[in-house]
């Protein structure tokens, strides 16, 4: 198996304070692999220097063997990499339509077109459609995200990133705060995202961990922990100790 | 709706948000009837057609990209210059090509300061617009030998548009004239909003992280902008110079900064018309006003901006609501044009 | 030149007192008041009436100009203000225009267009000589004054409770509202304060500046450059600048005459570009 | 009956064809374009007073004509200038537009004067140029090298030898600068600095030092009017009074308007004008007493500008009958004159300029106000940029 993402000696401060340190991730083509770890382990800081928000302190990044540790985050998403955000990051004003045809507008290379009207070029609707189709949101497509409820939004969040055709996805919490009945829409588009596109899961949630991961890798303090099946994770005692030790707490 | 197949709806809903609205044609009919109804207010007109099209600048950066400025004039005053200028020593002496030089100048003028506005917040961004509106301002006055300094640029000649139109005294060739740039960049602007690249600019106005997420290049985009925008600011100066055959340091004033701002907020942000139908209030309003008081129109508006404010916008636009309904439900296309798009599709 | 320092100094410190309410208000407060000039003008008119008019001495008549203005600030805080805090800022921006557009034309229509200055007594008027070095004793008095409050200020904000309060209520009105503290009237008195300072700036500028009704409009930009580049995180940002920028316009206009206001505006882009939360912003958060 | 007779008054007045008779039953329009609001808003103020003050004595009606003047706010911008002018000629078919309280707004009306035949009166702006800009244009203000230069001729016979000129830089202050400093050199005196200092300036401070560190006999100053208060304080803030340097300018320096509240500072202030509030004459002493009971201010050179202005536009149209077209005003204007608050004035026939006398004045106290006291007087000065010229 080729290695499609891969992280070396990574590592971030603020200050004096090491929010990664040293990690060195391998995500494999098409893998399903979770990261999870307990509040304050620096996953979403991990996520953050994947995509390029943050600029990491020292150590490199590798996509399909290529490195982009200095590339700004949409040169990556050109290269194909796509995230969602734990805290809903969508445009407020924006229709689930437009915010979804922006995104395949600017996959498509027409964003800086400044003459052709939105959707124009019938390639960029009929990827809209599928994408509106697959993620349940065809009923609210014409209503300004801001009204939307959360659960649409929570799913207009991941099919926005979908909808950039990335090789790698990069899911940071996509349940977080989705009621539970609603949770299952979450599970079932995460179930049937497509088979080529590498997927990096970061979790609270075991029973969605468990369910959908074939590689676990256990983030703490910066650190990565341990890593291993889900079998393997499961039956771990520092896992379990770490977990339990922050459950207990909170 | 509903009865149609989503994929038809969708396609038809995004080429929908860029079909003109009955109001707008509406709109347009009565600008263009102005010319023959009001031949004798076409100077003011002309005033407004030009403030109009300076605020529709700021309106492309301030409504669709967010970013405020308080140094438009900085454009607007560049392009007056330019114009003036290239028509003092007959460089460029058709109008309509001294246009379209001064306003590429003053695009780049834009283009080279835009890279100051990227970073901070609104706050930065306001001071760091007036800084350089104001340092051009200086820069105007200190080399009078070729700007007139604080006397005004004297001497300028405009020749006839086309070889053809002599601007007269009344002002119909101007009002003409700055009707029909108007139009045709107020269509460039309109066509630009709806294209893709002004949906990225709304959607970094909206969220620039989760923009910049999906792939757009957040501050390629902005400079973009802000260098067209510095272009519609630079036309609008050239055309007021254009039209008053004379131009002075007040173009690049810190006054005309705030005024514009003032009548893009009356009008509202991010609709295109906000800045032409505030330019067309304020003018109007401020006409009244000084012939009515010369002395102390400035109170009187000054009331009505705080009234505006107290009152709410929001609740003086919902007070058109009904107007619109009603333009709504004259929309003859509502439905039918959608069809006849899809059906030329292959 | 010490000369020129020291006139630097002089008009930075008056600056600062005339900015520094417009820096507590935005800063603190997130609130946009262009009108502040309109209430330093209103002091400066209220010197003149009281000193020339009424024959009040100078030095009597500077608490007073605070006082009043305070109280005018209160009142306008109470029955306008109060309703624009939660607005955006462009609606900020379009009211305290307003505001200042209104003063403008009312100041005109009762006191006149004409430049107006307080009677200042003899004591008060050119120079001493110390050591070979010109100090204006006006602007002496000045530096006095400012200086004193600085500190005052500084103290009140960072020591007493009322400070404390402040800080809470702007931290989170919430949680402040919980723990029994009065946000309104915290505000309230934060702009009263704001205003009457700049209203003693008025009074003691009107000799330096000029007095005419369209004060607020000519020192609105100088205002909003001392604080951007001071920054709004503290009153020593505003302050600093101040200085900064009072030297360098002075000592700007000395040297290079022919230059005259680019050095102004100069410092504040490049220090905007270089820090765009201001120069002495601390951290740069928020 | 009285209607027939009026019927047949008016068929007589339309049989008399489409001569100034035909026309005698409108109204004269004056459109008085002024600084009414903004920095200049005190000049826009004196002027319109001046104006108000003249009708009020002189009546509204000349020549069987009905004076109607109409006021515009223009805050000293050219460019709305421009357009209130082209309004006033357009719309309201105006015969003079008059007022103009900067150079700048002077002369960007100067061209719709000439394209629509209207007289271009100007009561303040004093740039010399501004004349020559327009067959159309008259001036009842001054020229600003009408007075420096005989401020020249006194400094030197004066024993003041070494002198720093201070101007706000654009026209007019170029104009009293070099004016001054030509003829001052001329008369064997020394310019040792010349300093610009920008138009709208918050502090004086730098400048003055700069001009004190020179040490002159005297600081020659010009600042348009209203901004001389602010300089008289600065000047005596820094102690020049005591150093022995002597403030010498045209009178715009020690304005009337603001001279009251300037403070005993100014005492002994030397200029050279063309008008005091203090000018003893009768006609002057009953303009000031008069204005005063109108308005709440001392008159000062605006408002005779404005004054005068009034009276040329009513003696020349006596002299054409109540006609009002662009060029038999302006014939009519020419070489009239005629004795003004001021002075004896006339109107240059050759330049539309004044002719009028510049007083040298020093600022005293008198029934404890301050006022600008003549002691010498130049007569009959024409602008001496134009003379020569030829």
């Amino acid at each position: 198996m080729t290695v499609m993402l891969e992280t070396i000696a990574l590592e971030k401060r603020f200050g004096g304070l090491v929010a990664t340190s040293n990690v060195a991730l391998k995500v494999e083509k098409g893998a399903r692999h979770a990261l999870i770890g307990p509040n304050g382990a620096g996953k979403t800081t991990l996520i953050n220097l994947l995509t390029g928000v943050l600029r990491p302190t020292a150590g490199r990044i590798l996509l399909d063997e290529r490195d982009i540790t200095s590339l700004k985050p949409h040169s990556r998403v050109k290269l194909g990499i796509a995230r969602t955000f734990q805290i809903n990051q969508l445009f407020a004003e924006l229709t689930p339509i437009e915010t979804v045809a922006l995104a395949v507008s600017e996959r498509l290379g027409c964003g800086k077109n400044w003459w052709r009207i939105v959707g124009r070029p019938s390639q960029v609707t009929d990827e809209v459609v599928k994408i509106l189709e697959n993620f349940r949101l065809v009923d609210v497509m014409n209503e300004r995200t801001a009204i939307l409820p959360y659960g649409k939004q929570r799913l207009l969040e991941i099919a926005v990133a979908v909808a950039s055709a990335p090789r790698v996805l990069l899911l940071d919490e996509p349940a977080a705060g989705v009621p539970e009945d609603e949770r299952h829409m979450i599970l079932d588009i995460v179930a049937r995202l497509p088979g080529d596109v590498t997927v990096l899961l970061i979790e609270h949630d075991m029973d969605l961990v468990f369910q959908f991961a074939k590689w676990i890798s256990v983030l703490v303090n910066g650190v990565l922990f341990v890593e291993g099946s889900p079998e393997a994770i499961a039956r771990d005692e520092r896992v379990r100790q770490v977990y339990l030790g922050e459950t207990g707490h909170g | 709706m509903s009865q149609q197949p989503p994929g038809e709806e969708i396609a038809r809903r995004l080429v929908a948000r860029a079909s003109w609205q009955p109001l707008e044609v509406l709109f347009w009919a009565a600008a263009l009837a102005s010319i023959y109804v009001l031949p004798g207010r076409h100077l003011i007109l002309t005033e407004i057609a030009i403030l109009g099209l300076f605020a529709l600048s700021l309106d492309l950066i301030l409504g669709y990209a967010g970013i405020v400025s308080l140094g438009q004039a900085a454009f607007f005053g560049f392009g007056a210059y330019a114009a003036g200028l290239l028509a003092k020593y007959d460089l460029v002496t058709e109008p309509l090509l001294a246009l379209i030089v001064s306003g590429v100048a003053a695009a780049l003028v834009g283009f080279v300061t835009s890279f100051l506005v990227l970073r901070g917040s609104d706050l930065t961004r306001i001071m760091v617009t007036l800084g350089v509106a104001l340092v051009l301002r200086e820069i105007a006055n200190r080399y009078a030998w070729l700007t007139g300094g604080a006397d005004g640029l004297q001497g300028v000649e405009i020749k006839p548009l086309f070889g053809l139109y002599r601007f007269d005294m009344f002002g119909h060739t101007a009002f003409c004239y700055a009707l029909g740039v108007l139009i045709v960049l107020f269509l460039l602007a309109r066509r630009i909003v709806h294209s893709p690249f002004g949906l990225s600019l709304q959607s970094i106005k909206g969220n620039p992280v989760r923009a910049a997420a999906v792939g757009i290049p957040v501050n390629g985009r902005l400079v973009a902008i802000y260098t067209i925008a510095a272009g519609y600011a630079g036309v609008a100066g050239a055309l007021l110079t254009q039209t008053t055959a004379f131009t002075s340091l007040s173009v690049l004033d810190f006054e005309r900064s705030a005024d514009l701002l003032l009548v893009l907020i009356i009008g509202g942000t991010g609709y295109l018309y906000g800045g032409l139908i505030g330019a067309i209030l304020f003018k109007l309003m401020q006409d009244y006003l000084a012939a009515l008081t010369p002395q102390y129109w400035p109170f009187w508006i000054g009331l009505l901006l705080v009234a505006i404010v107290l009152i709410g916008r929001e609740r003086i636009m919902s007070w058109t609501k009904p107007i619109r309904a009603l333009a709504r439900r004259l929309d003859w296309r509502r439905s039918t044009t959608a069809v006849a798009v899809e059906g030329q599709r292959p | 030149m010490l000369t020129i320092l020291f006139d630097g100094i002089a008009y930075g410190m008056l600056l600062f007192v005339l900015a520094c309410g417009l820096a507590v208000t935005l800063g603190l407060m997130n609130f946009v008041n262009l009108a502040h000039g309109a209430f330093a003008m209103a002091g400066g008119y209220c010197t003149v009436i009281l000193v020339n008019r009424w024959g009040i001495p100078f030095l009597a008549a500077l608490p007073l100009a605070f006082l009043s203005t305070a109280i005018l600030g209160l009142a306008f805080e109470r029955t306008l203000y109060i309703h624009v805090y939660r607005k955006s800022h462009l609606d900020q921006v379009l009211f305290t225009i307003g505001l200042v557009f209104m003063s403008v034309a009312a100041v005109d229509y009762v006191m006149g267009s004409s430049q107006v200055f307080v009677q200042l007594p003899s004591w008060l008027e050119g120079q001493i000589n110390v050591l070979g070095v010109g100090i204006g004793r006006y602007r002496l008095l000045i530096i006095i004054i400012c200086g004193l409050l600085t500190l005052l200020l500084q103290f009140i904000l960072a020591r007493s409770r009322f400070g404390s309060r402040l800080r809470a209520a702007v931290d989170d009105q919430r949680v402040a509202r919980g723990l029994g503290i009065n946000v309104g009237g915290v505000f309230a008195l934060t702009f009263a304060f704001g205003s009457g300072l700049a209203g003693l700036g008025g009074a003691l500028g009107a000799e330096i500046l000029g007095l005419d009704p369209i004060f607020p409009l000519k020192y609105m930009i100088y205002f909003l450059i001392v604080v951007t580049v001071g920054g709004t995180s503290s009153i020593t940002g505003p302050f600093l600048a101040s200085l900064l920028l009072g030297v360098g316009d002075v000592a700007g206009k000395y040297y290079m005459p022919t230059l005259g206001a680019f050095v102004i505006y100069t410092i504040m882009i490049l220090v905007l570009i270089w820090r765009p939360q201001g120069l002495f912003a601390r951290g740069g958060a928020r | 009956m009285r209607r027939l007779t009026a019927l047949k008054a008016a068929l007589a007045v339309g049989l008399l064809g489409l001569t100034s008779a035909a026309w005698a039953q409108d109204p004269v329009k004056i459109g008085l374009i002024l600084p009414m609001t903004g920095q200049q808003a005190s000049t826009g103020k004196q002027i319109k007073a001046g104006v108000d003050l003249y009708i009020k004595e002189h009546g509204d009606t000349v020549a069987g004509r009905k004076i109607e003047v109409i006021l515009k706010d223009d805050a000293a911008v050219p460019d709305n200038t421009k357009r209130l002018a082209q309004e006033l000629i357009v719309n309201d078919k105006v015969s003079v537009i008059a007022g103009f309280g900067v150079t700048p707004a002077a002369l960007a009306a100067a061209p719709l004067a000439t394209e629509g035949k209207v007289i271009e009166l100007v009561m303040a702006a004093g740039t010399s140029i501004i004349t020559e800009r327009s067959p159309y244009i008259a001036r009842t203000s001054f020229t600003l090298a009408q007075s420096s230069v005989p401020l020249a001729d006194w400094a030197a016979k004066n024993g003041i030898k070494k002198v720093v000129t201070m101007v706000s830089d654009y026209a007019p202050g170029h104009d009293a600068e070099k004016s001054f400093s030509d003829r001052f050199k001329e008369a064997g005196g020394e310019v040792i600095e010349a300093i610009r200092f920008p138009l709208a300036n918050p502090d004086f401070a730098p400048f003055l030092q700069r001009a004190a560190d020179a040490k002159p006999d005297a600081i020659m100053v010009f600042v348009p009017s209203g901004q001389g208060g602010t300089f008289m304080k600065q000047f005596t803030e820094r102690g020049l009074d005591k150093a022995g340097i002597k403030v010498i300018g045209p009178g715009d320096v020690t304005d009337d308007d603001l001279l009251p509240a300037m403070g005993d500072a100014v005492l002994g202030a030397v200029t050279a004008h063309f008008y005091s509030a203090d000018h003893p004459s009768a006609k002057n002493q009953a303009y000031v007493e008069a204005f005063k009971k109108a308005n709440n201010f001392r008159p000062n050179f605006m408002s005779v500008g404005g004054y005068d202005g009034m009276h040329l536009i009513y003696e020349a149209l006596k002299k054409t009958g109540g006609k009002a077209d662009g060029d038999t005003l302006i014939a009519a204007m020419k070489g009239m004159s005629w004795e003004s608050p001021r002075g004896p004035i006339s109107i240059d026939p050759e330049t539309r300029d004044i002719i009028q006398n510049v007083y040298m004045r020093k600022v005293e106290k008198k029934a404890g106000e301050l006022y600008n006291v003549e002691f010498a007087t130049f007569e009959g000065i024409k602008d001496p940029v134009k003379a020569a010229k030829k």
